[in-house]
């Protein structure tokens, strides 16, 4: 199963995991990451622009990769866009395999390239104002792990 | 016409998120591009798009050099600045 | 928030997991790794004996040392014990972090290191017949990354 | 009254998961609990005990050195066989 999909609105991160599993019976375990809006920082909503004809096949060719640098038997992308408030998920990634090092590899392999693949920018609100959000040192370092 | 997409922060320096431009000249080359931006678009504009590490695709497609870029009626060109952190 | 629990009954991962996520409001992101009996191999029931004295004490123990190690707001540890037939979850690990590379890396670290931990004897039933199972190498090699 | 309780292969190979000895003589040594394990639970028990990846805990702490454990009156004790590995 391969579950790569980019939403407009709230979702609910364990539907998806559990619809991954249910189509995945034959698994020794599923790792997972969910990202969240932080409620704390005085971030009022944040939001994220992308630019459809690069987004989706950026995270295709990303599950491409997870599943031939890992032995998976399922994967589940799934990132919203648009405008989010504090506690709302923005991102979840399950990978499910027979063994517990691919899935939680691929989870952390997607995760540090999900954003280089798929083209988001992002802006905070704070104090009613929007500011965007300019890329970090640490992501080039996480990616040079790799 | 050619349809020009500005993402993340070019959209706010554009004061819009798209243009639309029909060439009457028939192809547009990349300086025809930043003349356009700075002339119908916004001043200014044209130096943003300038930076570097500002990508071009075409078609969907990012280009390896966007100095080669030339674009023909029913093209879509996206101005993509670096993607953010965090 | 932090929950460790011995189980000698079924449970559900995505029960413990939100109520980890309810007691931790203020997250970044939340990393989770669920371990299940096999569908394949043969395998009509597993059994995981433990000593009591040993096991929650070890459990504890290494969630002490994953809240030193990663900056975590909190820490879930579920494991079965008793007879479990295939497809039942035996483990879950799941962590609630600021941001991302902590989660991922205390559910990893903390996998790594609960079976030596925790002191878990595991057998397999094949055919109507209980076999133990040995020690692996590949947990030394997985232990000796940290 | 000392308790001696066996885990994974080690139950198997005693017939049993757990033993109770009344000491007369007092304390029990290393050499006195493997005596007791050939002569009053099974045969090869200590053999299989001996197994230098056997570890043995008093009371709930594993030893560091199991030949120099002392087993009081009350006291439990656990050998454990090295943990699966999968």
């Amino acid at each position: 199963m391969r579950d790569i999909r980019l939403l407009d609105a709230p979702f609910d991160p364990n539907a998806a995991i559990d619809a991954l599993a249910m189509a995945s019976p034959d698994i020794g375990g599923i790792a997972s990451f969910v990202g969240k809006v932080r409620l704390t920082g005085g971030v009022e909503a944040l939001e994220l622009t992308h630019y459809e004809p690069l987004t989706l096949p950026g995270m295709h060719e990303l599950a491409d990769r997870a599943f031939g640098r890992f032995d998976l038997i399922g994967l589940l992308m799934v990132h919203r866009v648009g405008v989010m408030r504090p506690g709302e998920p923005i991102v979840c990634v399950s990978a499910a395999a027979l063994h517990r090092r691919d899935a939680l590899g691929a989870v952390d392999f997607c995760m540090d390239h999900l954003k280089s693949a798929a083209w988001f920018w992002k802006r905070e609100k704070r104090a009613g104002q929007w500011h965007w959000i300019e890329p970090r040192e640490q992501d080039h370092a996480d990616l040079a792990r790799w | 016409m050619i349809r020009i997409v500005y993402l993340g922060k070019l959209a706010d320096v554009a004061g819009k998120s798209e243009s639309q431009f029909v060439s009457s000249s028939g192809d547009l080359d990349w300086p025809d591009i930043l003349a356009l931006l700075d002339d119908h678009v916004r001043e200014g504009l044209a130096d943003a798009v300038r930076d570097e590490r500002v990508k071009v695709a075409l078609n969907g497609q990012v280009l390896s050099d966007r100095e080669g870029l030339v674009a023909r009626d029913g093209d879509e060109i996206a101005l993509l600045p670096p993607v953010s952190g965090g």
